[in-house]
């Protein structure tokens, strides 16, 4: 009965992808995983469009630019649970380290200083940067933290069985800050 | 708390030159009164500041050696307080009030006409050093409400304009 | 009380060093207590279990972090428990629902202050502040992140001082003062511009009086001291000295 | 000093007054000074040698005569007639009118409510006595009531005088002076030490300033007679740094209350000796608090301790230690001199005597005012301020500064006293008033009070060094249009946090004039949070589109 199965969708913001390798980490229960679970959306699935209606959605990363806004606001409204995956989304963690500079010295610090060949600042087709990378629940409501850096494939796989079960997981004790 | 003069030869060197330099004597009179008390610690600094109208590093070690106080001990006591400065004042300064009833009369409009006019914020100094702008708590002159100090003068019911007039006749306006 | 009172004919003396004992309850506990213990120190000799930060065993108290809060009957205001002492009768609830949820926010408090990004800290895994939030059962930070500017020092040729990581406990300005005696480190500045500084603000490198003893770096709950050569999750503090240095400080004394 | 030649002072002192036909009292506190009074003495003094007046006119340098919005003021006796807004020019004008009557154009009416409506004790001499002279304050019976003290009374007697007043802690709390003193003369102890907090840091209060600068050996004498009451030898007097003219003055009372053997061993024969030093603050407002002031005075930062042990038990240098404001100790020699029973005729049930206020703002006669407690905020603001200058409608009152709330209309007509100020969710204080009408936004004035409270905060505990930073942050965000639906919520539990978990009284009240803008002028915030408007006008609220 593949209709009764959660969809499942996860995204992927200003992170380094960690967390996804981390879910992937689950080896042989992503067998099991892969039973119980539809998964509509992600980086590790070919879909160009955030589905209509989702059960739960994973979010990695922080909000770090205004494309993210919009991505992040979109899938808020069309999950039904949403999941702060990792530090970067729950705290902001390493994308949020260039928050204490200003964003002009940060991009001329990357850009121009560090680039030796045809040094310069893209403008052109990338999204603009906010001046803070922020994490996800201070743009919108979050239903479960799974912070980490990343969070362990245990604390994963433990989260989501509760979720698929209907219920929602108590994390404090499963994973930490920087983990 | 009480402590001996510290053993750095350097800090003693420099400590021997100062004790002789006519400026230190009202400093020195200071640590006499307190009795070489580590408790006049604040008056001292008041001391320092008021002959030398801010506090150097030199003058921190002095102090911290003829009281007997450890220098990280007088570097915390003269940033706790905000009436210590450790950076010169302009030639000229207009202290702004920001108390209630200043706040109230309108001071936030006279502070931001100033910054605009002269491009220095509250605690920094004109480039050419003629004029610092400053803020301050309360003067206790409410009933004048909104005030400001023009070297130490305390002048009331101002307004953004006659403020920066004020200051145009120090550093002159090129306007 | 302006009439009325006589002073007694003979004030009872107690032999000197001498502390009456008194009883309270902890958590509907009864325990026993000298009149001198906190209710910090009465709560783990009886393995009731109070979060702390600032305080450290053989150290003075600080009473800053206001984590180790506890709630006392019939009492308006919370009270730390490590400068507070019990008074017979007294109950004392360490982890009332009111409790717990100021602690939670106090911690949560503390994240947003400094840039704690645990993931790239050479404490992380062995790190008080760390550990006070699983303890705490925090999964996330509900204020908002301040990202405040701060300068790291690694002037000095052992140790390197982080500001990023500072929570303000002032265990190495203690340490300093009371074990050491070098009093190298103060904090300058008032509210959020206070920071721990080494003599008169300058390079910890630079210092004359500082001795490189270390006991700071040792006695930091964070990544904001450490060791040169370590990195993320290297750090590992090593404070066992402390309480032997205190005995013997004040046997020092007497 | 024996009786005969100390009355002897005040004799001399009233027959050389008498030997002037006409006295000129020129306001020489800081309000006026700041409005040239300085100069328009001098000028007085060149017109009166002009007029051929000399030694029948006195023009002398008095302290606060209350009403600060009109000064230069200058007070005529014989008769009373007060003179307003005097430019230097108007010297001539003025000294003439002493054989010719007012000088009409220049009068400020002293049937005003303004005067007629207050009752002063501690003011008593504020603009009557030149603060600079001690043989002033000896013949308006200064000093008298430390010498029954010192000579026909025991510490226990001063003490129970002092509590069958009712006095009550002038520096905000209301704290009983009599028990108080009490605990610190049971104190047993070698040393004791006596404090005058006159650390006066509340924004829009000036109350401690113009006593000190007006008549400062009432506060003298007052510590002098809590030391023996209370069996101390030493006081300190603590004054802000930026108070120079009061630092000035008492430095001067000092030395001519020494050379007359009022201060220093065996005062008035009777065996105590006293001493008192002034010490300097130097702008940090969190050292009105007690332990901060006792960290202070030792030299050190001002952060506070946790109390317990309160001062009275160990205080300065860790001995007991009695810390009374400068109102206070101000009312303490009017106390001995007329007993208990007359002082706690005055005012209400709980709050006993008079209170200074520092009156300011939106309100027609700022200034110095003291009046009954019990007295009606309306009867304060409207009858004795004169109400709203143009055309302004009363918004609210703020009282007790950083502390404190700001009380609205719908209360105007409660009594002024500890407990129904506490009961609208404001304080006391130390007695700044500010009154604000409609251009003043309640968002704004909430967040003036908590950016002043993150820069006053000592950073020690948590709670007030990051709390009050987090909310000042959600107040500005919400003052310049980018507030959310969240905030109000956020706010109150930022509050509550900080005011449950603090270590000091600063941050226990800090949030206080936040709760109070909230209680009563919720929809202010909600304006600027919902509609993106400012009900005051007063906020640059960004007509922000989308708001993040």
């Amino acid at each position: 009965m593949a209709a009764l199965r959660p969809r499942i969708a996860t995204v992927w913001l200003d992170g380094c992808s960690g967390c996804h390798m981390s879910l992937l980490d689950g080896d042989e229960r992503l067998m099991e995983l892969a039973e119980k679970i539809d998964l509509v959306y992600g980086p590790l699935v070919d879909t160009p469009d955030f589905p209509e209606e989702v059960e739960i959605t994973l979010v990695e990363g922080g909000v770090s630019t205004d494309d993210d806004i919009r991505k992040l606001r979109l899938l808020r409204k069309r999950s039904n649970i949403l999941v702060s995956f990792g530090d970067c989304a729950v705290t902001a963690n390493v994308p949020g380290m260039r928050n204490e500079f200003r964003l002009g010295e940060v991009l001329q610090r990357a850009y121009l200083e560090n680039v030796s060949w045809r040094p310069s600042i893209p403008v052109a087709g990338v999204p603009v940067l906010k001046p803070h990378v922020r994490p996800l629940h201070e743009y919108v409501e979050v239903d479960a933290f799974l912070p980490g850096c990343p969070p362990p494939a245990m604390a994963i796989w433990y989260m989501l069985s509760e979720l698929i079960e209907g219920r929602l997981p108590e994390l404090g004790n499963r994973t930490r800050f920087g983990a | 708390m009480e402590r001996n003069g510290r053993d750095s030869s350097l800090s003693e060197e420099k400590f021997a030159i100062m004790a002789k330099d006519p400026r230190w004597r009202m400093v020195n009179r200071t640590i006499r009164q307190g009795g070489n008390q580590a408790d006049a610690l604040i008056e001292t600094l008041h001391a320092v500041q008021d002959s030398f109208g801010f506090l150097d590093r030199e003058s921190m070690e002095y102090v911290a050696n003829a009281l007997g106080v450890p220098f990280s001990l007088v570097y915390s006591v003269a940033t706790f307080y905000h009436y210590f400065t450790l950076k010169p004042a302009g030639e000229h300064t207009c202290v702004v009030c920001l108390g209630t009833a200043c706040y109230i009369g309108g001071s936030q409009a006279i502070l931001e006409h100033i910054e605009e006019q002269t491009g220095i914020k509250p605690g920094e100094t004109t480039g050419d050093g003629r004029f610092s702008l400053l803020i301050a708590r309360c003067f206790g002159s409410c009933g004048l409400a909104p005030a400001a100090a023009f070297d130490g003068q305390v002048t009331g019911r101002l307004n953004p304009q006659s403020v920066v007039k004020r200051i145009w006749e120090w550093t002159g306006h090129d306007a | 009380m302006t009439s009325g009172t006589v002073l007694p004919r003979k004030r009872r003396v107690r032999p000197v060093g001498s502390h009456r004992i008194l009883t309270f309850k902890i958590n509907n506990r009864d325990v026993s207590s000298r009149e001198d213990e906190s209710i910090l120190a009465v709560a783990r000799q009886n393995n009731i279990y109070i979060p702390t930060l600032c305080h450290l065993d053989g150290l003075s108290e600080h009473g800053a972090c206001r984590l180790c809060i506890v709630e006392i009957k019939n009492a308006p205001k919370l009270v730390p428990a490590c400068i507070t002492f019990p008074q017979e009768g007294m109950e004392v609830s360490t982890c009332s629902e009111r409790v717990i949820d100021y602690r939670k926010k106090l911690l949560e408090m503390l994240f947003t202050e400094r840039n704690h990004v645990c993931a790239v800290c050479v404490s992380n895994g062995h790190c008080e502040l760390q550990d006070l939030a699983i303890q705490l059962n925090i999964t996330h930070v509900r204020y908002e992140y301040l990202y405040p500017r701060l300068a790291l020092d690694g002037s000095h040729p052992r140790f390197i001082m982080d500001h990023n990581r500072c929570v303000l406990c002032l265990r190495c300005v203690r340490v300093c003062d009371e074990i050491e005696g070098a009093h190298t480190w103060d904090v300058m500045n008032r509210g959020l511009d206070t920071r721990v500084i080494t003599d008169l603000n300058i390079p910890w490198g630079s210092s004359e009086t500082c001795t490189s003893c270390g006991k700071c770096v040792q006695v930091c709950p964070t990544g904001a001291l450490s060791e040169k050569g370590k990195s993320v999750a290297e750090m590992v503090k090593r404070r066992q000295f402390l309480p032997y240095l205190q005995k013997m400080r004040r046997w020092e004394e007497e | 000093m024996m009786l005969e030649e100390f009355n002897q002072i005040g004799i001399s002192e009233r027959e050389r007054q008498q030997a002037y036909r006409y006295h000129l009292r020129v306001c020489g506190a800081a309000g006026c000074l700041s409005c040239g009074s300085g100069e328009l003495k001098e000028a007085l003094e060149k017109e009166v040698d002009r007029q051929s007046m000399t030694g029948q006119v006195e023009v002398k340098s008095v302290g606060c005569l209350g009403l600060c919005t009109a000064g230069p003021l200058v007070q005529v006796e014989p008769g009373g007639v007060l003179y307003q807004q005097l430019h230097v020019s108007d010297a001539t004008a003025v000294v003439a009118s002493l054989a010719s009557g007012p000088a009409a154009g220049l009068c400020c009416p002293t049937d005003q409510h303004f005067f007629s409506r207050q009752t002063k004790i501690v003011l008593e001499n504020c603009g009557r006595i030149d603060p600079e002279r001690i043989e002033e304050y000896i013949a308006c019976q200064g000093y008298t009531a430390l010498y029954r003290a010192l000579r026909e009374l025991t510490p226990r007697e001063i003490i129970d005088e002092i509590t069958a007043s009712g006095l009550r802690g002038r520096g905000g709390a209301g704290y009983p002076t009599g028990l108080k003193w009490t605990t610190v003369s049971k104190a047993i102890s070698e040393n004791k030490f006596v404090i005058c907090n006159g650390d006066e840091g509340d924004p829009g209060a000036f109350m401690d300033r113009s006593v000190l600068e007006s008549d400062p050996h009432r506060v003298l004498e007052g510590m002098i007679i809590a030391g023996y009451a209370t069996g101390a030898h030493t006081g300190f007097i603590y004054v802000r740094a930026e108070y120079p003219l009061a630092v000035k003055r008492l430095r001067k009372a000092l030395s001519q209350a020494e050379r007359l053997g009022i201060l220093g061993k065996n005062i008035f024969n009777s065996g105590f000796g006293f001493d008192i030093q002034v010490r300097l603050g130097a702008g940090a407002f969190v050292c009105g608090e007690e332990t901060a002031l006792i960290a202070s005075i030792e030299g050190r930062t001002g952060r506070p301790r946790s109390r317990p042990p309160y001062p009275a038990e160990s205080g300065l240098k860790g001995y007991p230690t009695l810390i009374n404001n400068v109102e206070t100790l101000a009312n303490i020699a009017p106390i001995i001199r007329h007993g208990g029973d007359w002082f706690s005729s005055i005012g209400t049930e709980k709050s006993k005597g008079t209170k200074v206020f520092a009156l300011a703002g939106r309100v027609r006669n700022t200034g110095l005012i003291e009046v009954p407690m019990g007295t009606s905020l309306r009867d304060i603001v409207f009858e004795i301020g004169g109400g709203i200058p143009g055309n302004g409608t009363f918004k609210a009152v703020q009282t007790g500064g950083p502390s404190g709330g700001c009380v609205p209309a719908q209360y105007l007509d409660m009594p002024v006293d500890y407990e129904s100020l506490a009961g609208v969710g404001s304080i006391m204080g130390s007695g700044g008033m500010i009154v604000m009408d409609q251009s003043s936004c309640m968002v704004d004035v909430a967040r003036f009070f908590m950016e002043f409270c993150r820069t006053e905060s000592c950073g020690k505990c948590l709670p007030c060094r990051v709390g009050t930073a987090q909310i000042h942050n959600i107040l500005s965000r919400i003052a310049s249009g980018f507030g959310r639906s969240a905030d109000l919520a956020a706010v109150e539990e930022l509050c509550d946090l900080v005011k449950n978990t603090s270590l000091c009284g600063l941050g226990q009240t800090a949030p206080n004039p936040v709760l109070s803008t909230l209680r009563y002028f919720r929809e202010e915030y909600l304006s600027h949070i919902e509609g993106k408007r400012c009900l005051a006008g007063s906020c640059l609220v960004s007509s922000a589109r989308e708001v993040l």
